[in-house]
């Protein structure tokens, strides 16, 4: 076997060779798509689209579910709904921040100060998420619970959720701090790579740094600025540990028009909700559940580097390079 | 030939007990038997042994209609459930009544409930359907009644804990490992203690089981056998939990 | 940006700016200071209470699954099983990874099949490590994968072990190999290839002897930041692993028993010490956690220092965040 | 409001900027001499007599002035003490071999060279008689404006591009009515009016490479400044589009001061009226074309105009 | 290296170069001439009779032979119909402006044009009077090297990118032994030896822009080829570097049919005995260099080797 690896090898056979190496990541892929659709197919088939939608409490569907109910009744709305709300939160509030933070490490950081801020960029996007969640359970739960939360808004719903610190906020604040260092990354590469003749161009005319930044810089790296939205969305939606830890885990969605007072109320979005029911995965009922939520999200994701790839064709005619 | 081995998996909460159990297991019958525990909880455990996977499988809830069948629950030990609450809010005893109209939410203000230290909401912190702990307190404590929605409910007993200590209006169920931190209260006038329990006053107790795929047989029956009969077992478990005896 | 600092200084202020972009200029710094400041925060955090907690002895000791924390060991297991988990997660993707981005850039026909791959990488990249566990689940709990964990006797396969779980991780860690071996290949200008087709070598001979050497940085790079990714993942752990508390070795076979068999790694330790665990072991958990953190750091150090080199042989190793 | 913080003096910059009709044509009226007779005259023979590449006016007053201006690139000295005046309506032209310090040189004078990390500077540099170092960076990059070697415009719209400096240099964003017939006097000035202005929101990187560098220059002339710096502009173009900056270049000097860098000497005695001769950062010599090509002092010049290397 | 930057003229040349290494003393010895009267004769004069850049021996035997040779990239048709002859001991130079195909046709001679997709071919080419269709492609090009505008080593050491072009696919890698007499020898041929003697392990990345265009060379005749095609190899040289290389094309040419396409006319007439000048893809003119560039037939190649345009 070496001993052919060591022979040239012939073009063709080589070509071939990587090629199926590469196609074999598409067949995971299929393979996956194929296997989570198969066990995610009875509870389809039983709820049809209203699985999506809101009605019951979803906690006691799972709960009965879980204690060996046959019955596939599901409805996954507050789920979903805690999957779009703490993903849309985190993203918006990142995407700007790391749009801001990575114009200030290309453009105005002193290089001494660059020099500390991008190793600590990729040291904050490598942080295990756990060690996240850790210190969201210990440290920020139990301060916004005693500390935020009133016993006034205790009560106005204690018909409905506990308020005990676990909630939107914190799960959205420590989900943006982990997603805003990846989309830097991808942002700052992207500023760097910006043909400099451009940026020169632009601070040749007059123009400050800022402007120049802003209206050059940042407008050709738009391709990349959106795959990095697209790739901090894609962690976003699939954070299920630092969820299920901090997030309060409870079948309810939170409602923007509650005020203010949405941010503290708990939730469960779909990945924290497989982690915390992969144990009852012997259950039929649980186990589709389970599996719809795993194809949910999967197809999002899909769609998602879709939604992205068409959003960069405008670009390419003004000469953004994709 | 080479030394059976027994695997294990399920319940988190045996787990700490089974490894005791295994080891001692192991000294007294040098030689004669190998061990590997997974955790992973109880549905696992039992799902695990129904399909084979183990040759036991630890649960701390009781059989369920839905179990797949030709399993065999072998009760290993007792462990009690208390009512806890912040260290700041004391409640001597709960009577059942007052147990169950404050978890199925009738009562939802501690100036309601007599013996309480406090006014103000109830925070109510329970477990997940999915849990042994959730099915026992149902079983046990609520009888007919079911637990609100409105409960926070915690995947496990540690969250549970960790959310009671760090509020004070909180009340909640854990198993008697998890008070630490927390006070227990005292349940039909009976202090929620490990003497108390194994003296058979504390009522709120729930079984530990290992179950088998069939009945056991060979080495893993001499071993649930020693576990359930050999004084020297049970004094193990008498260490944090209730013995059989 | 490099102001030529010595006297007469250059006259560069922003008086002269429009409101908006002195706001804009005043947020960038804010953005850019607050990133620091959290990142100080949290590794500050972390390293207190994990020197505060971490005792030498957990290193070396094995955990045991007693109840009351002061004797219930240490997690020498849990950073074993990150090692050798990693290891296999790193050796799986590297292979492929390489692959795939040398066909991607030096052949990539037909042309339609390139783009699906590369998509397909994209896709992946995106898939919740929760999505991939229980799909490895479902997928290695097929009779036709009994070898890579262990088939009972009525024929079920237990599907936990150290060869799926390091599967699935293989995928987390797939992307960013792909990724710096494509961005090191594509900046390799053509006229290195060309010169290499123009002394009459094939293809393939000049991606084995002038491409990938060229490369190898980046591909270190890359591998890095997948064992990185693949250390701190959790999901994959808890579920396909088995979280047992030791490594336990399945079959009589050394070596393959050990892969064969099941464990646990600091990620998972520290969940299951979490109060989100059933051990609720507060100081545990953050000692594990701080070896945790201890070994990403290390591992973004080695990043630095692959990249450093990179940069030397004169085809720079570019890296995502590294800028230039 | 645009035109806020210029300060040409108004003078230099009304009588064009009137009604310049269709460039093309322009030029063809009234450049007829720029082409010609360097195309016909072999080099050598111009040594005898050829009649310099355009008709000279008496140079105008002094814009910038160079005194014993060094750039350091960490230890290598890229410029070496050079100094040099540059005067209004009159083109400077920079020669020398490669890498002998002309880019370096023209950036300098609007401050680009800090840009570049590790890039010093000694000396003086005057813009009409104030130090440069004096001067806010911004506004003396707008009086100081600078075409580059490669065609660079935005990825914009063609008009956008134009429009860019105008819209950037004004403190509140003017509206399109209002940069419109900006945008249009400066493609005209540039020459490009009449092949674009059917296409003005088309990609500018749609354009050829000639056209491309022309709005580039468009865009460098839009706010009027008063000094234009070029390098080598022509050096990725094909001829027929050289031939046409070369002319642009022509019209343009009558309201500016012009500093071009290029390869081509045979371009250099046709744009310049005054050559620099420079090599590795020395300014070896610095005269009238003529005396430049026919009768330089330097051996190196001899050489080098000679083709001898480079 | 050479010492002195008055590249020029020999009496400056020869004595403080017979000094530092022996490539020069050996390129001085059996070459002075390459540089010397081509540097001493102003372009315009040269048409009085100027002497050829070196002592031209007779034209070898042809080598390759172009017939009406076309290359379209899609529908661009970048060289027209093209018909030429290769001689061995013969430097052909390729002359023309930017974008007229000179690279095309070069890159055509090996077939390296293949590599770009779209680009197509008619016309026959034929090396030693077999078509090179016919020839298994890395014969060829083992037979046909090139050499390219940017200098461009391969990342590994000095020794190993010589030792890459001889290690033959076919048979398994010769040991280092093998290989080290003949990587000394082209070193040397290319004038390299004595510089990098000590350090043939060094990545070749380190060495300076001259000395990497030299490697490349090395390289390229490594093979021992019979054609050598080089294009524009100094542009991206400084002065003195392109001396010696140019010194070092006066040598190769006796055991080998050089083309070397270059912008730089001067250069094309010291180092060219044939020169053909291209203009938007046709051969314009093809003859001795004298001709091309004294008395040039063709009004366009007037022009251009005057400077009118490019
Ligand atoms: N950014 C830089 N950093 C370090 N050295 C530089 C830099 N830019 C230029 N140099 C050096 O400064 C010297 C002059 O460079 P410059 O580009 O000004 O020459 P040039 O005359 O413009 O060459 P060309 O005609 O090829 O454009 C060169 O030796 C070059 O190596
Ligand atoms: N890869 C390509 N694809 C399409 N067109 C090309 C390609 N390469 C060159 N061309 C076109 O072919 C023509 C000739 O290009 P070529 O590079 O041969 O010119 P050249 O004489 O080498 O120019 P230069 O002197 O600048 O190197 C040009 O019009 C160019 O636009
Ligand atoms: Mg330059
Ligand atoms: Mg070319």
């Amino acid at each position: 076997m070496l001993e052919r690896l060591r022979q040239p090898w012939p073009d063709r056979r080589a070509e071939l060779l990587l090629g199926a190496l590469a196609c074999a990541v598409l067949l995971i892929i299929v393979l996956m798509v194929v296997f989570v659709a198969r066990e995610a197919w009875p509870t389809f088939r039983h709820n049809g689209l209203s699985w999506l939608g809101p009605g019951g409490n979803v906690d006691s569907q799972i709960g009965t579910m879980v204690n060996g109910g046959r019955d596939f009744h599901l409805r996954a709305w507050p789920l979903v709904w805690g999957t779009v709300l703490t993903t849309g939160l985190a993203v918006a509030f990142g995407l700007a921040f790391a749009l801001l933070a990575s114009i200030f490490i290309v453009e105005f950081a002193p290089d001494r100060l660059r020099a500390i801020i991008v190793p600590v960029v990729r040291l904050l996007a490598a942080v295990p998420s756990v060690i996240f969640g850790l210190i969201g359970i210990l440290v920020l739960v139990p301060f916004v619970g005693n500390h935020i939360v009133t016993a006034g808004q205790k009560k106005s719903v204690e018909f409905v959720v506990q308020l005990s610190g676990a909630s939107l906020l914190v799960a959205t604040v420590i989900l943006t701090v982990m997603i805003v260092p990846i989309m830097i990354a991808i942002i700052v590469d992207a500023l760097y790579a910006v043909p400099r003749t451009w940026k020169e161009g632009a601070v040749a005319l007059g123009v400050n740094r800022w402007r120049a930044m802003w209206t050059v810089s940042v407008r050709a790296a738009r391709p990349a600025i959106i795959a990095a939205a697209v790739l901090a969305t894609a962690r976003a939606l699939g954070e299920a540990i630092m969820l299920s830890m901090v997030s309060g885990s409870v079948g309810f969605a939170p409602n923007p028009f509650d005020g203010p007072l949405f941010l503290l109320e708990p939730l469960r979005p779909l990945a924290a909700t497989i982690v915390e029911d992969a144990e009852s995965l012997q259950a039929p009922a649980v186990r589709s559940s389970v599996y719809a939520f795993a194809l949910l999200l999967l197809f999002s994701s899909l769609f998602l580097s879709l939604a992205g790839f068409l959003a960069k064709q405008p670009m390419k005619k003004y000469g953004a390079r994709i | 030939q080479a030394t059976p081995v027994i695997t294990m998996s399920g319940s988190t909460s045996v787990a700490p007990l089974a490894t005791l159990l295994a080891k001692a297991y192991v000294k007294s019958h040098p030689g004669k038997v190998k061990f590997k525990l997974a955790q992973g909880g109880s549905d696992v455990g039992v799902a695990d042994v129904a399909a084979g996977r183990v040759t036991i499988g630890n649960s701390s809830r009781d059989p369920k209609s839905s179990d797949p069948s030709g399993i065999f629950f072998n009760k290993i030990a007792r462990d009690a459930i208390c009512l806890v609450t912040n260290p700041g809010n004391p409640v001597a005893n709960l009577s059942q009544e007052t147990i169950q109209s404050i978890f199925a939410g009738d009562v939802r203000d501690w100036s309601q409930v007599p013996g309480a230290g406090i006014t103000g909401t109830i925070d109510l912190v329970g477990r997940t359907a999915a849990s042994g702990t959730q099915d026992a307190f149902q079983k046990i404590f609520m009888g007919s009644k079911t637990v609100t929605s409105s409960i926070a409910a915690k995947a496990s007993n540690g969250l549970v804990q960790q959310a009671v200590q760090s509020d004070k209006n909180a009340i909640g169920y854990v198993s008697l490992d998890f008070i630490g931190g927390v006070t227990p209260a005292g349940y039909n006038g009976v202090a929620c203690n490990l003497r108390n329990a194994k003296s058979g006053e504390y009522g709120g107790v729930r079984n530990f089981w290992m179950v088998t795929r069939g009945r056991a047989t060979g080495v893993v029956q001499s071993f649930i056998a020693w576990v359930q009969n050999n004084a020297k077992a049970q004094a193990i478990v008498g260490k944090h939990w209730v013995p059989l005896k | 940006m490099a102001v030529a600092t010595r006297p007469p200084k250059r006259h560069e202020s922003i008086a002269t700016w429009r409101w908006g972009d002195r706001i804009a200029f005043a947020l960038c710094w804010a953005a850019g200071i607050g990133l620091c400041l959290i990142a100080a925060l949290i590794v500050g955090y972390m390293a207190i209470r994990g020197i505060q907690y971490l005792k030498p002895s957990l290193l070396w000791s094995h955990p045991s699954g007693e109840v009351d924390q002061s004797n219930s060991g240490g997690f020498l297991d849990p950073i074993l099983g990150t090692v050798l988990l990693t290891i296999i997660g790193i050796g799986i993707a590297t292979p492929i990874a390489v692959a795939t981005a040398v066909w991607v850039v030096e052949y990539g026909r037909p042309s339609w099949l390139a783009r699906a791959v590369e998509s397909g990488i994209e896709v992946v990249a995106g898939t919740p490590d929760i999505v991939l566990a229980i799909f490895g689940l479902a997928l290695f709990q097929q009779g036709l994968f009994g070898w890579m964990s262990f088939t009972a006797e009525g024929g079920a396969v237990f599907g936990r072990s150290f060869l799926t779980a390091g599967a699935m991780m293989s995928l987390i860690a797939l992307p960013m190999v792909y990724g710096n071996t494509r961005e090191g290949l594509q900046a390799i200008p053509r006229h290195v290839r060309e010169a290499s087709y123009g002394l009459g070598k094939t293809r393939i001979a000049t991606i084995r002897r002038v491409l990938l050497p060229a490369v190898k940085p980046n591909i270190s790079t890359g591998a890095a930041l997948g064992m990185g990714r693949i250390a701190g993942d959790t999901a994959i752990v808890v579920v396909l692993l088995g979280a047992t508390l030791r490594l336990e070795s399945e079959g009589s076979v050394p070596g393959a028993n050990v892969l064969k068999g099941t464990g646990s790694t600091l990620t998972s330790y520290v969940y299951n010490n979490s109060p989100a665990g059933e051990g609720n072991a507060a100081e545990k958990a953050y000692a594990a956690a701080f070896v945790l953190l201890l070994v990403v750091v290390a591992l973004n150090f080695a990043v630095d220092l692959l990249a450093r080199r990179g940069a030397q042989t004169g085809l720079e190793g570019t890296r995502l965040g590294a800028g230039r | 409001m645009i035109t806020d913080d210029r300060t040409t003096d108004v003078s230099t910059t009304t009588p064009d900027a009137a009604g310049p009709p269709p460039p093309i044509r322009k030029i063809v009226v009234d450049a007829p001499p720029t082409v010609a007779p360097a195309a016909h005259t072999p080099v050598g023979h111009a040594a005898t007599g050829g009649a310099p590449a355009h008709v000279r006016g008496e140079p105008g007053p002094e814009r910038m002035a160079l005194g014993g201006l060094s750039v350091f690139y960490g230890d290598n000295e890229a410029v070496k003490s050079v100094s040099l005046s540059i005067r209004l309506g009159e083109v400077l032209a920079l020669i020398g071999p490669s890498g002998c310090g002309k880019t370096t040189l023209l950036r300098t004078l609007n401050r680009l060279t800090e840009l570049t990390p590790g890039a010093r500077r000694d000396g003086t540099i005057l813009l009409e008689g104030t130090d440069i170092d004096a001067l806010e960076v911004t506004t003396l990059r707008r009086r100081v404006s600078m075409v580059f070697q490669q065609p660079n415009p935005f990825p914009m719209s063609i008009f956008d591009n134009v429009a860019y400096a105008l819209r950037e240099q004004a403190r509140k964003r003017p509206g399109r009515a209002v940069v419109e017939p900006l945008v249009e006097d400066a493609l005209r000035r540039a020459g490009l009016w009449d092949e674009v202005k059917d296409k003005l929101d088309a990609p500018a990187l749609r354009l050829s490479g000639g056209q491309q560098q022309r709005l580039c220059i468009a865009r460098a002339i839009a706010t009027r400044p008063e000094v234009l710096l070029m390098d080598e502009p022509c050096s990725a173009l094909d001829p027929r589009s050289t031939l046409v900056i070369e002319q642009l270049i022509g019209e343009l000097r009558q309201d500016l001061a012009i500093v071009i860098v290029t390869h081509n000497m045979q371009q250099a005695r046709r744009v310049g009226d005054k050559v620099a001769f420079m090599y590795l950062g020395d300014l070896v010599e610095c005269g009238p074309a003529e005396q430049i090509f026919d009768a330089p002092q330097a051996q190196r010049t001899r050489d080098y105009v000679r083709g001898a290397f480079g």
